[in-house]
């Protein structure tokens, strides 16, 4: 059975447009994947439209690694989600 | 790979002094026979930036800074290997990134800086935001789709 | 290729000082965004050499270091580029060579400082005589085959 | 017309071989190239016999410029003979 609550990080970008560096959230059962969080996620308001609205360029990171959209999130602590990286 | 290299990896606001990160892989010892370092500083962009700004992701930044590391210890005989990222805001002509890598032999040392410089860029999470001379709203720094190819050249060499 | 790069070239006995070489290259500018090192260091192979002495051609060594140096700011966009070789004798620990590539782009940095030291290595009137720890006489280093097929890969790569 | 004396100077173990650092020496007509001065030499005792024994490792400049062994040493200054390089 999952957490109740699942905590999201947002950087750079993407951080700006949802407004807020990190939230704890409710995930429904339905949202299996990263994929299907970027889904919901977007449904959640214009902030969150404007933030994912390309999710293809959006990279997430499950308990600070690197996945991919088709990613389970079965037991993520934290989930966070950033533009490409350009650090270096 | 000698046995127990251990990575140096910091993440750190404040500047970082070359020669002493030098000196920590080769002071007190005889085996080293090359040392290759590679600082990144920050451009202004023909005049027109003020400063980047570096925002970076706590705790995922220094773990997966180690994990490159640690891949490049494993790929090259290296006697010592360290990566430092600043983050914060950084005027131009100020280091932003610094790797050090140390071996018996030069092209070990070469292609070991090289490669963790490369995956630092495409995976280290950071990000730049500009700060613009005339005041304007930056903008956040787009990836560059030459930065993937270079660290993707690492995965067909060997 | 930047107008006016002119390549710091010097063969000294003692030491050199890698921040304040580094320093030379990018003080008061913020066009370098990438600046690689490389430092060549005495090995005491495991314990049995007591040092290296460095024999050179004196104006030769100057010169042929000189056009190695000059045919680098032709190939890569180099905002500076300092070669230092030491002669005499050097103590296991202790530096042998010090090159300094700066540029606005960390590639050019990293394959010039690699080419430099390649020619070098194959092209520069040096010569190593080995004194070992037992007191007997020296060899004089054996040229590497290797060191003829790493300054060999750049005719073909460009 | 050649100038009566040429200049030529040694390094490492051709140096300790032939016993002195340099030397000037008046070459016959006949010497013409590289490869014809070191049969030259060679033949002018033990010393430069053993330290030109293979003359195909000896490494020649003429007036501080590396050259191979058919190139014509009509007007070298100075012309050095060294062992393959080992610096760096």
């Amino acid at each position: 059975m999952r957490e109740p609550l699942t905590k999201l990080v947002y950087f750079a970008w993407v951080r700006e447009r949802i407004g807020k560096p990190e939230e704890e959230v409710s995930l429904p059962s339905t949202v299996e994947t990263v994929a299907d969080l970027l889904r919901w996620l977007k449904a959640r308001g214009e902030e969150y439209e404007n933030a994912l609205q390309y999710p293809d360029v959006i990279r997430v990171a499950i308990n600070h690694e690197h996945v991919d959209h088709r990613e389970k999130i079965a037991d993520a602590r934290e989930i966070a989600l950033f533009p490409p990286m350009t650090g270096g | 790979m000698p046995a127990g290299v251990a990575p140096i990896v910091r993440i750190q606001a404040e500047d970082f002094d070359i020669a002493a990160e030098i000196g920590r892989l080769t002071e007190g010892r005889a085996d080293v026979g090359a040392v290759v370092t590679f600082s990144g500083l920050c451009r202004d962009e023909a005049g027109t930036l003020a400063a980047l700004e570096l925002e970076h992701y706590p705790g995922m930044a220094e773990a997966e800074i180690a994990r490159i590391a640690e891949e490049a210890l494993g790929r090259w005989p290296l006697t010592g290997l360290t990566a430092i990222h600043r983050f914060g805001k950084i005027a131009p002509g100020e280091n932003i990134v610094l790797v050090v890598a140390a071996s018996a032999h030069r092209q070990a040392a070469f292609e070991a800086a090289s490669f963790l410089m490369d995956y630092l860029k495409s995976r280290a999470p950071f990000w730049k935001k500009e700060h613009r001379v005339d005041g304007s709203e930056g903008n956040w720094v787009d990836a560059k789709e030459a930065d993937d190819q270079a660290a993707a050249r690492w995965k067909s060499s060997r």
